[in-house]
């Protein structure tokens, strides 16, 4: 085709679209289409990879009118990415922005797009995982739970309504402030260490106080041992109570926490011993 | 219990890690696919919500929390909660028995993943080709269509028939199961979801000395009777406190 | 009632802000202006002092710590506090209704102690004369003649106005409201509190984050059911360890 | 008179009458003049200045037997003055002293006097007020109101008689003790920075934890909305309760604050808005 | 009560401060000298052990922390917890006028223990001879020989006489004490406790502000009724809140 | 004897026998003479000196075959001595070491073995009374209380139990780290300034919070006062308890800590008070 000429030959100073027509709405067709489909065509190879791609279409289409060029555009980001598919939104505004700025006409290799995803992928995957995907969720989850346990019909509902409007929110924010940041994302106050670290902080207060409280409403555990002495029978079990209520759930998540993280005895082996140890306690009548 | 093995099985489909139409995985399989929702939802078909409520939240203790980082699925939430909901629900067994039921079809489910994530692999090279040419269309279909077809073989058929053909044997099973049996199951159950604390546990206990929260978080419910939103209340508090006193002289104050 | 009225409204004059008599602002205003006290004297009044105390204490729930920086009153605590009682004890309504009253008595009373700084800088400039020639009887007069008539113009005469006149009306007029309206006082009197609170939080809060301290004290009435004095202790613990904590090193141990 | 002749020769030199012979007792009866009198003649003019010069004439009687020089000091202190009643009269204790030395002999100008005043009267009030008369009167006066509620007639008795011995207690201390330190008022420990820091930061805790607990039990909100579904009725309350008592009062406090402190709406706007709230939710039968 | 008398005494014996058998001071004295245990041993030699645990552990409480740092000894809690158990079971009075039988009988029998620790610097020269001559077998004498010979005079003879003497008288008193006197006791035994308390408290409080944790133990018991494992429990989180707060920027986590 | 001749001569080079068969178990056997016999012939001139070197013997003989040289060394020994039971031990296992040292031919003069004793006995006694005689003791003591107090014989027996394990482990772990050290005791991590000051910290935290409670579950203190007002009567007692339950035993409590501590007031006139207080509160009918 003709324009594909005129594009090569405009390519050496300024592009053929102009790259300011990229509205937020643009970048939020991005963000959908990655909150979407980033799972999607998940593989052990590449990971994230196609839908990083392909997420990246409304505004490569818009840059790249020639087939060749969009071709280029695609292939570069043919290559392993894999981070939190919340929190990790920030990086893929950041590779739009960057592309914009190849597009107007800025020097940018590839190897520069692969050294900012690997260099962002693995911490926002590591923030989003432990904090996000887990800590969040739990604390969330938990209230649900509770409400759900008393036949609370808000308690399901409840979670994934606030669930769902905290993604939302964080993916469709975090991918237009990525995009406005472009390459110096992570020296945005948000991403600074010491936010991140005061939020550790106080998300895992937080998150421990109410694994302490799940673990005494979830945890069941009790003994049936009894014995006499002088006519008098006693129950360990009542003992116990006098002691602390529900002090054996207490003991065993310790035991497990100490074990898993202390020990690194691996979750599988954990659970194997669980089920022998429930079950040959509750044969020998010890449960 | 045709319909309703074809309902659920569906839902184990939509709110599976890899399917996108309820919102990709961070809203699919972080609501649809947590057992406590799993479990509401197969109430609803099965005409119970109270109880398959009761029984989605008592199996999600299990996995609060779970994440899968890098692909790594150490069990499959998603089948635990539908299939051990259901087949617990048509079966009439107690929640701390279904908590039993769920163990052993979490593991088997990841196996589901396993197969999607490799034979994807295959796909991703057709995709290069695709890309490379920008035939949009195709390379689309390597995303939308030929990975679908495959989540939807892989999570809707073995459910459904676990369901549809499982659920009778497993009523016969249960008849014939011994009381000694069910409360070893029951034990087990209670058992479990400790399991899914010290995950969490590990996690989030940077240092020992912080442990002291869950000690807290523990002794309010189990010693006060505190309801868990007032536990969490108070560990906004004590998160607060400590953070207005571990910052140093002369920082900012928020 | 005369008689009753004479009294409650002396009283209003003795616990204002600028009587001198029960021992000035600082112990006149602040503990005989109180609502707590106002009530308790109605009460002993009207013969009923049970009564009394509660609807005072509870009208004071919106008083609380409230001050007169500069000379600045936000609402005349003093007349919320005896004449709401007083009205509401002579129409016999609950304490929700009885703060739902005072809140406009409560406006309306700080007009009085404009009306008395404002005339006062009269009587000031007398007093510069007179202390200029040292005329010591003439200008003692300007300080506990002239402006103690004046105050007990502003204030006896409107309470005890609105008391002998008012109540009758008051029944009335309460007798012809429906149902509906009391209920709306009530919900507004069981809000009110609110804002008195708010307003000490203000005063006390200077970083975010001790809030905390505010969450625990609320849970400690609300989940624990704890009375108030032990949330005080509690409270006191709280302030010692955030003490202790935050010495830096080297500092002496208190 | 011969007096007045013989008072103002010694002037140049010394004073008449001995100094030295102003008393504690004098210095009582500054104190409780001031107490019961401070706010009598408050003017929008010049505020509490009658009660503070009035308050002095037991010292200044003593010091200045001379008409002239007593209307001199008089006047010398009928400018603006203005503090908090109780924890502002180490500073009329200190003034008193002042005058001492200056009828000693000892050049201090008018200026000094105003200066002294005007340096330490503000941040005196600025603690009365909200230390003392805001803070420490709430807490005494919430244990009051809490045995009020219950019936106790030790509820008002015990929070008068409290309140009355800490204020007389500070009054007398406070103005014997300004005294005795003079000018110097503001070196000694208990109105050191660190001292009042201190204060202000273990009062403001244990304000803020007893605050916390009186709006639990003064606040009242609860819902009446009810809804059914499968011919089950969920009462809302019900739910709220679940999640924790007084779960409605304890979002409005928070509300009202935040209104209040972080976005300065002021508090007769609040009134008027808790009153349309309360009155439209109770109509519409929300409440 | 012959039989009785002499066990009870000779347990006075064995659990003592000096007496090597049952594994001397840091045992026998720490474990059978304390009056819980000697409270539970009197029990069961006069056959209902649940009554002589409950007054053991009540007198215990005058006696907890009880040190005797270089010897300096202020109550013998072995003598007051085997000899007032044993009299108040004889006599059946109750744990609270237990403890006030306990407490003179706690002074008294430091006597023994002067008396031992002042003859045995007599042995003390003596051994001093064999020590240096190697004569092992009499420098041994010193040490276990003259010394229990003493410790057995000094311990089981008063004792076993104070029972076996006392307990008639005892009862006899009793039987002719006023009910005044009575709650007279039993007044006292509810304060004594508290002296315990303090000597404890003196003992930990290091800086006033540390008291806060005194505070909130007993808020933690009297007002929340939590079992004193679960306000231990509670005094570890909170301990382990203190040091994590505590521990300075860049100090080593634990 | 021969023997003693060859010995001597052998001093000056090297010892009759091989100090280094002193084994584990000898010093085991010095753990448990000590443990069992410290105090038993404890007398106020040189308090545990007796005990400590007949302890001593199972090393002394094995290294000192000659009744001479035995004497010198058990005469070294027989000087004061005094440190707590438990926390001692480390001490003795060192002076051990330092014999075996000593046997070896190294120039150890008495004063030494008198400098390291005296250096470390008074530090370890005041650790040992003070942590763990007292407050290690008080808080197992008090859980056993609290069983025994609900009937339960696990209080008495856990109690026995747990402490003898504790004494006992640490006595033999004890004496067999001060032997490996030897003179260098007080430079090993356990016994660092830092881990002394953590863990006296953490225990008496821990410490106080469980003297709280168990000053709220045993002491008792109530009053009778009554009073009628407008013929309605008035329990001061109830209104104690609207304040706090436990009120009286608070304050009891605090005040006798407060004389004692801050007034050194001594226990014994302190026991005397009370009784009188006692007393004299029952016979006018207020208790
Ligand atoms: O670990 C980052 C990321 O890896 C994969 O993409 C998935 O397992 C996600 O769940 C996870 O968040
Ligand atoms: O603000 C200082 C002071 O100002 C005025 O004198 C009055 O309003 C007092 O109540 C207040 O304490
Ligand atoms: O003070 C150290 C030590 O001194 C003496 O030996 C005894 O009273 C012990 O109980 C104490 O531990």
């Amino acid at each position: 085709m003709s324009n594909s000429v005129t594009q090569i030959q405009k390519a050496d100073t300024q592009p053929y679209v102009n790259p300011e027509t990229i509205t937020k709405k643009d970048i939020r067709s991005v963000a959908l289409r990655w909150l979407f489909f980033n799972t999607s065509a998940w593989n052990w190879e590449r990971m994230q990879h196609i839908a990083f791609a392909w997420s990246l279409l409304p505004v490569l289409k818009k840059l790249y009118k020639d087939k060749k060029q969009l071709g280029e555009a695609l292939s570069r980001h043919m290559v392993f990415f894999n981070s939190e598919p919340t929190i990790g939104t920030p990086l893929i505004g950041a590779i739009a922005a960057m592309e914009v700025e190849k597009a107007k006409g800025e020097e940018i290799p590839d190897d520069v797009f692969n050294a900012v995803k690997s260099g962002l992928m693995g911490p926002l995957a590591a923030l989003g995982d432990s904090l996000f995907a887990s800590t969040v969720n739990a604390l969330l989850l938990s209230f649900g739970m509770g409400l759900a346990m008393e036949q609370n019909l808000l308690g399901p509902v409840g979670f994934a309504v606030v669930w769902i409007m905290i993604t939302l929110g964080f993916v469709l924010w975090g991918t237009q402030i990525g995009f406005q940041k472009g390459i110096n994302l992570m020296d945005t106050e948000a991403f600074s260490e010491k936010t991140i670290t005061t939020t550790t902080n106080i998300l895992s207060i937080l998150g421990l106080t109410v694994i302490g409280g799940l673990s005494a409403s979830f945890v069941n555990l009790t003994t049936t041992v009894t014995w006499s002495f002088n006519d008098k029978a006693t129950e360990l079990q009542v003992i116990l109570d006098g002691l602390m209520p529900k002090f054996l759930p207490f003991l065993l998540v310790l035991a497990l926490w100490y074990l898993h993280d202390r020990k690194n005895v691996s979750v599988m082996k954990l659970l194997l011993y669980l089920v022998i140890f429930g079950a040959v306690g509750s044969l020998l009548h010890v449960f | 219990m045709l319909w309703e093995s074809i309902f659920i099985a569906f839902f184990a489909y939509l709110g599976w890690i890899a399917t996108p139409w309820l919102g990709g995985q961070a809203i699919a399989w972080y609501v649809f696919g947590r057992p406590l929702i799993a479990g509401t939802v197969v109430g609803f078909i099965l005409g119970d919500v109270q109880t398959g409520m009761v029984i989605g939240a008592t199996i999600n203790a299990l996995y609060i929390g779970a994440i899968t980082p890098g692909g790594a699925m150490a069990a499959d939430m998603n089948f635990a909660g539908y299939i051990a909901t259901a087949l617990a629900m048509m079966t009439k067994v107690s929640p701390e028995v279904a908590v039993s039921m769920a163990v052993p079809l979490g593991l088997i489910g990841t196996f589901t993943w396993q197969a999607f994530a490799t034979i994807n692999a295959f796909f991703a090279h057709l995709a290069d080709r695709y890309a490379k040419e920008a035939q949009l269309g195709k390379f689309t279909f390597m995303l939308l269509g030929a990975p679908q077809i495959l989540a939807f073989i892989l999570r809707f058929v073995p459910a459904f028939l676990v369901l549809y053909l499982g659920a009778p044997i497993a009523e016969q099973v249960l008849k014939l199961i011994p009381d000694w049996f069910t409360h070893v199951l029951t034990v087990v159950g209670g058992l479990l979801p400790a399991l899914g604390m010290a995950v969490l546990l590990k996690m989030l206990v940077r240092e020992t000395s912080i442990l002291a929260y869950f000690i807290l978080g523990f002794l309010a419910v189990a010693a006060l009777k505190l309801p868990i939103f007032a536990v969490a209340l108070a560990g906004v508090a004590l998160a607060l406190i400590s953070f207005s006193l571990g910052r140093k002289e002369g920082e900012a104050h928020v």
